[in-house]
């Protein structure tokens, strides 16, 4: 009985911890993954955010804020845990961040709700673009089928006419081949969607036999995260790089970079992907985050990175418009809506559907002046682009 | 009248015949004592004619009846129970809990989901009369795992009662019993046998002298005598095989 | 014997009272997120309970007991996707009612296919074909492009409960035939399906009330958790219960008393799988939202840990142990994000050092 | 379909399936001889990819990489069976289960928090990193590497299981318990050593694939779960019901992603079969242990007399 007792009142007295009062003026959320693998993501945007932070030294218009770190676990029902937290108990006036799409798709509602704003500093799943478009969403990244749709111009440029294509077997892995397919001009000899999710596969030789035996002149291939370095890895290791070039999307970027390059997979060496920004991009505002990112953190900053660090910049020119009085949900809306501020990508405006419309480019994989390996951008594929979906928002 | 007859029984492990083509017959309202030295196939044999093991070949009869594909929960339905050399019992019930399962379990089908089966009167009633006569009323409350050997015999008995056979096959009941608690389950079974056939595996002679008015010695898995007990002690490939000196 | 029963039960009935009231107390000093927590605490109990009757009662240790939380969850999504987007009418409809009986016959088919064959095996093979398949319907979600795949699936409105001819002027009909289905404990519930949250304070009159209303929809949970546990409770005392307690602990003798159990272990296998089933139905209309993680096997083992942790020997064995998940989860991940050493520490010393799980400590420590 | 594709896809299915006999094999033996359920027999797969290449990295050779990795797992597993493991061997398989949850938990938790959560490149020797060609069949080396140390590891396994005392012991653990305390074996010692037997096995697996992928947080928490699948399919304690199983499973499941959308195809449309392939072939290892458990619930090769 006692103990009984002691464990109705332990349940009783958790409850009433006094939650530790915040002295910051404003509050903005930010859900990530900051465990499990997918944590390298969840902290290089981390590291971007303090950054961002550091440079406004904690004041948006006039007024102190604080950034409010929440891991997802890599799990949405995580994230949607961590969404409520932050919208009902801290109170947070923005949440940002969302790696997944399945993390975001759980938790936007939380935040939509309760007439709060919600900014996606990654995932850009295609219903959030299309019918479930709402007023209080915005997205500081592209949406899913966008960079891929440049993989498909990047690929009819190269003279590439038969392609074989992998990608994991989920919805944004879809969405990429569903890009690939709306704009790539050639025919398709092969496609493969494999496992994903907790016991996700890693091991890619039935596939890259397939890929071989096919006679396709490019592959392209989405692997996001710890996947996509054993991919480069597999493919250099069966001595594809000579014979199958290859086409990445989300797969190369400065996280898995340092790691293939300590493995010698040189074979990654020249190849192509599209993605709207790079650390060579030329405007001032690029050249000195990336400049900050290096200094700071000694290492270039992921496209992860870049995202975040205009999300929190986009938030500070709205607080700037605003003078710091985010209560006004329609007013704080407008002034995210304008865009006025320097992003990391350049100029950019939002859509109907609160998606950047934007620049997307061809990068290369090269070794920069140290013999560290980095991308850089070799062209333009597309100008201001708009996603498919805004068509179908009724915003 | 024959109760339960087995036809040629066989089986066999691997190369070894356990059981080999036994006839046996067992009487109505008698007591069949089943002897045989150790690893003869008395246990391999009760195992069979309770349906736990498949013979390869042979049949068994239950009251003219062919039992032999019927499973055991069948053949316990049909009349045909057995107890366990070693002790089986649910360790986690009480006493009482565990006599009232074993009456539950007779009385029809258990697909009943409200009643609290504590309170039933019928069944408590009945667990009960067989605790006093198993002389474990006393004991009633206690977990089953806490009785002694002893205890843990007769409620063995008493759960296989619960359930009305109309033959038992006791798998050595006397096994680790003192003297005195050996000398009450004699009576007990004295009086069972007014209504049940009863099958009786046994090391202590005395007892299966006491009891059986039948006989059957098993050696090797083959049964080389059954019949009226006087007879079989008489009998001098028993006294050679097994007995040894004459009794 | 009986004294501390009676103190066991008094016990009980002041946990159940503190999870009732501690929310509202929270939601009383301004601390709305409390009610999120309890509310998933609940139905973590409803699940957790369910799964006691197969693992503490029947001794059957079903792995894959998250699946009927997906398929309970998926007869919410799937006919409120169609009933906003458009799409099959036959199987669209925003009607509680209908998710409810959606929910009950999938999780009850399932459970009748799989546990017959399942029950065929014992011990770990049971653990691990249970798990399997599970597992097939985890990769089945995920093939369900239809229906966001991996993405999963938002689920715009909460079931509406409102009976047909109660609907107010105004209110649409549902489409579903009015099926007479005995009313569980809910408070009758109308909304019209499009107006979003409006009620701001318990009016004391019935309707209309919405499920959408967070402490209404806990109190619908709350009212569940003690609809199950009483069920449970029945059945484990019940001819019925008595059979499986008995084959836990030694078929071999239920056979020799004359009691195939495979039957009653079926049915004991269906019975869970309808509860855990509406604590999916709970879930989706918790978090808006369905999505194949609710049936990765992390979640099964989840399941089992709650119910372990808290003692398989008491009714509320899994409501103590979903209890103590769900807030240690909250205050540890809370401290650090490295939450999962201290928890994993935690489980070992549960194991190692406290047999019984926390209601076998107390009833040591009542004994004394 | 052309026989070089095949006969690829049938060296990948035999990779495959050595890596998951590495990872069965010490889970099979733990379960068969200790009744133990060992979810963190996943740990030292992830532990000995780790240590590997720490010591690779620092060392600047596989080789060194690899003696340090075996050294270091063992020693792991030693503690870890002393302090924890020793006192689960009488408890049912549910504590088992929790608490070696538990300890994969820690282990994710610890590894995160010395290596970070990025994970770790192991870069392999020169000769390694190339192909071997044999006609028109070109293999990466370092895969048939793979394949050979496994072949070697399940023939040195044969040759102790069959034909050593230890082995005998082994074998008769597996069928039967209470055998080993009456023949005056130390019980307790016999436990530890298949305990670190199994570990380093599963150690092994974790540095030979991950040279391939690479050493990452939870990676042994994907590929356990198959594994169990493995040893349940070949029968539990049954080392020569492991091999046929992982191999089994191996060539399913690569055969399955390789195939079966083309299989698909022959009769449903195109879009169709590219959608169900994907699902069906993630279903086909759990398809078949329910097959194989219906039709012998025992698995295929049930140690005897148990």
């Amino acid at each position: 009985m006692k103990t009984t007792f002691l464990i109705s009142a332990a349940i009783a007295s958790c409850a009433a911890m006094p939650i530790l009062a915040t002295a910051a003026d404003l509050k903005i959320g930010f859900v990530t993954t900051l465990t499990t693998g997918g944590a390298v993501i969840g902290n290089d945007m981390r590291d971007a955010v303090n950054l961002a932070v550091e440079q406004l030294d904690s004041t948006m218009g006039g007024k102190s804020f604080e950034i409010i770190f929440e891991d997802d676990g890599f799990k949405p029902e995580i994230g949607k845990q961590a969404t409520e937290k932050l919208v009902k108990e801290d109170n947070v006036d923005i949440v940002t961040g969302y790696i997944w799409s399945n993390v975001l798709m759980a938790s936007y509602k939380s935040v939509t709700r309760a007439n709060k704003i919600i900014i996606s500093a990654n995932a850009g799943p295609s219903a959030i673009a299309g019918k479930l478009c709402h007023e209080n969403f915005f997205s500081t990244s592209w949406q899913n089928d966008q960079t891929p749709m440049a993989m498909g111009e990047l690929l009819n440029a190269r003279g590439v006419e038969s392609l074989y294509m992998m990608a994991p077997n989920y919805a944004a892995g879809k969405d990429m081949v569903s890009g690939v397919e709306r704009t790539f001009k050639g025919e398709f000899v092969g496609k493969d969607l494999t496992k994903w999710g907790a016991d996700a596969q890693l091991d890619f030789s039935a596939e890259l036999a397939k890929a071989k035996a096919s006679g396709a002149d490019g592959l392209a291939v989405f692997y996001p995260g710890k996947a996509g370095g054993a991919f480069i890895k597999q493919y250099q290791q069966a001595g594809l790089s000579d014979i199958l070039p290859l086409y990445t999307i989300f797969t190369v970027d400065s996280l898995s970079l340092p790691k293939l390059q300590e493995a010698k997979m040189d074979g990654i060496l020249g190849s192509e992907m599209s993605m709207f920004w790079g650390p060579d991009l030329d405007n001032p505002s690029n050249q000195q985050f990336v400049e900050a990112f290096k200094e700071k953190y000694d290492r270039y900053p992921s496209h992860y990175a870049a995202q975040s660090y205009d999300a929190i910049n986009l938030i500070a020119s709205a607080a700037n418009a605003l003078d710091g009085d985010f209560s006004d949900t329609e007013k704080l809306r407008d002034a995210l809506m304008k865009a006025e501020f320097d992003s990391v990508r350049g100029d950019f405006e939002f859509g109907n559907n609160h998606m950047p419309i934007q620049n997307f480019y061809a990068r290369k994989v090269v070794a920069d002046d140290n013999g560290d390996w980095t991308t850089s951008i070799t062209k333009t594929v597309f100008e201001s682009h708009q996603d498919v979906y805004a068509a179908d928002c009724k915003l | 009248m024959s109760v339960l007859k087995t036809d040629k029984l066989t089986k066999c492990f691997g190369g070894v015949v356990a059981t080999d083509a036994v006839s046996l017959s067992l009487q109505d309202k008698r007591v069949h004592g089943l002897i045989g030295p150790n690893g003869a196939g008395k246990t391999t044999l009760i195992a069979q004619l309770a349906g736990q093991l498949k013979p390869d070949a042979g049949k068994i009869l239950l009251n003219s009846r062919n039992i032999t594909r019927l499973s055991e929960p069948a053949r316990v339905r049909a009349g045909l129970t057995r107890t366990f050399q070693i002790s089986s019992l649910f360790n986690d019930f009480s006493v009482q809990e565990n006599v009232a399962f074993a009456v539950q379990a007779n009385a029809g089908h258990s697909f009943r989901f409200w009643s609290n089966v504590s309170r039933n009167d019928d069944i408590n009633d009945r667990a009960h009369e067989l605790l006093e006569l198993l002389g474990l009323s006393n004991k009633a409350g206690a977990n089953a795992s806490a009785l002694s050997h002893g205890e843990q015999r007769q409620l063995e008995i008493a759960m296989a009662l619960a359930t009305k056979p109309s033959v038992l096959m006791l798998d050595e009941p006397m096994a680790g019993m003192g003297a005195e608690e050996s000398l009450r389950l004699i009576q007990l079974l004295q009086e069972l046998k007014h209504d049940t056939t009863l099958l009786l595996v046994e090391h202590d002679m005395d007892a299966v002298f006491a009891l059986a008015d039948d006989l059957s010695v098993l050696v090797n898995g083959a049964l080389i005598a059954s019949g009226n007990a006087t007879d079989v002690r008489q009998n001098p490939d028993v006294i050679a095989a097994y007995l040894g000196t004459p009794a | 014997m009986k004294g501390i029963s009676t103190i066991h039960r008094m016990g009980g009935g002041l946990l159940l009272l503190v999870i009732l009231l501690t929310p509202f107390i929270m939601l009383w000093l301004g601390k709305p997120f409390w009610l999120d927590i309890f509310t998933r605490l609940v139905i973590l109990a409803i699940a957790a309970s369910s799964l006691s009757l197969l693992l503490s009662v029947a001794g059957l240790a079903s792995f894959g007991h998250a699946a009927y939380i997906g398929l309970g969850a998926y007869a919410v999504g799937i006919p409120v996707y169609y009933e906003t987007y458009g799409g099959a009418p036959w199987l669209a409809s925003y009607s509680g009612w209908w998710h409810l009986l959606l929910g009950v016959s999938v999780c009850a088919l399932f459970a009748l296919v799989t546990g017959a064959i399942s029950l065929r095996t014992k011990g770990v093979h049971f653990i691990m074909i249970t798990m399997a398949f599970s597992q097939m319907i985890l990769y089945l979600l995920v093939a369900l492009e239809e229906f966001g795949g991996d993405d999963g699936l938002s689920v715009d409105l909460r079931s509406d409960f409102s009976l047909p001819d109660l609907s107010l002027p105004g209110a649409e009909s549902f489409g579903l035939p009015s099926v007479n289905l005995p009313s569980l404990n809910l408070p009758p519930v109308n909304l019209p399906p499009v107006n979003l949250p409006t009620v701001s304070l318990p009016p004391v009159s019935l309707p209309p009330v919405s499920l959408e209303e967070p402490w209404v929809f806990y109190l619908l949970c709350f009212a569940l958790l003690l609809l199950v546990l009483f069920i449970v409770s029945k059945l484990k005392h019940s001819h019925f219960g008595r059979v499986l307690q008995a084959a836990r602990q030694n078929e071999q003798r239920v056979r020799a008393l004359g009691i195939n159990p495979y039957r009653y272990r079926l049915l004991a296998f269906v019975v869970a799988g309808v509860f855990a089933g509406l604590s999916g139905f709970l879930f989706a209309n918790y978090a808006y939202f369905v999505s194949p993680s609710m049936v990765e096997w992390t979640r099964s083992g989840e399941l089992m840990f709650m119910v372990i942790l808290g003692g398989v020997s008491s009714l509320l064995g899994p409501v103590v142990g979903a209890s103590v998940f769900v807030l240690l989860e909250h205050f540890l991940s809370r401290l650090t994000v490295f939450w999962h050493l201290p928890f994993g520490l935690l489980l070992l010393m549960v194991v190692l050092f406290g047999r019984g799980g926390i209601i076998g400590m107390l009833k040591r420590d009542s004994q004394q | 379909m052309d026989w070089v594709l095949v006969l690829t896809q049938a060296l990948n299915g035999l990779q495959l399936g050595i890596l998951l006999f590495l990872l069965s094999a010490g889970l099979t033996l733990t379960f068969g001889i200790m009744d133990l359920i060992n979810l963190a027999h996943a740990s030292f797969f992830m532990l000995g990819a780790f240590f590997c290449a720490s010591a690779t990295l620092y060392f600047d050779s596989f080789l060194i990489g690899i003696v340090c990795a075996v050294l270091g797992t063992a020693l792991l597993a030693f503690v870890v069976e002393k302090s924890v493991i020793s006192h689960l061997y009488v408890r049912d398989h549910l504590d088992q289960l929790l608490a070696t949850f538990g300890l994969i938990l820690i282990a994710d938790t610890g590894v995160h928090l010395i290596w970070g959560p990025a994970g770790l490149a192991i870069p392999l020797p020169e000769p390694l990193q190339g192909q071997v060609r044999v006609g028109e069949l070109v293999v990466p080396a370092y895969r048939l590497l793979i394949i050979g140390v496994g072949l070697f590891i399940a023939a040195s396994l044969y040759w102790l299981v069959n034909k050593t005392r230890a082995g005998m012991l082994i074998r008769a653990g597996a069928s039967n318990r209470q055998m080993l305390s009456t023949l005056g074996i130390n019980v307790q010692l016999l436990f530890t050593s298949v305990f670190i037997l199994g570990a380093v096995l599963a150690g092994l697996g974790g540095l030979l694939i991950a040279p391939i992928t690479e050493a990452s947080i939870g990676m042994g928490n994907d590929i356990i779960i198959t594994a169990f699948v493995v040893i349940i399919i070949g029968g539990i304690g049954s080392i020569k019901g492991a091999f046929v199983a992982a191999l089994l499973i191996g060539f399913i499941d690569t055969f399955g992603r390789a195939f079966l959308d083309s299989i698909f195809a022959l009769f449903m449309s195109v879009d169709a079969a590219e959608t169900a392939a994907p699902a069906v072939s993630a279903i086909l290892v759990y398809l078949l242990m329910a097959l194989v458990l219906v039709w012998r619930p025992q698995g295929l090769f049930p140690p005897k007399l148990r």
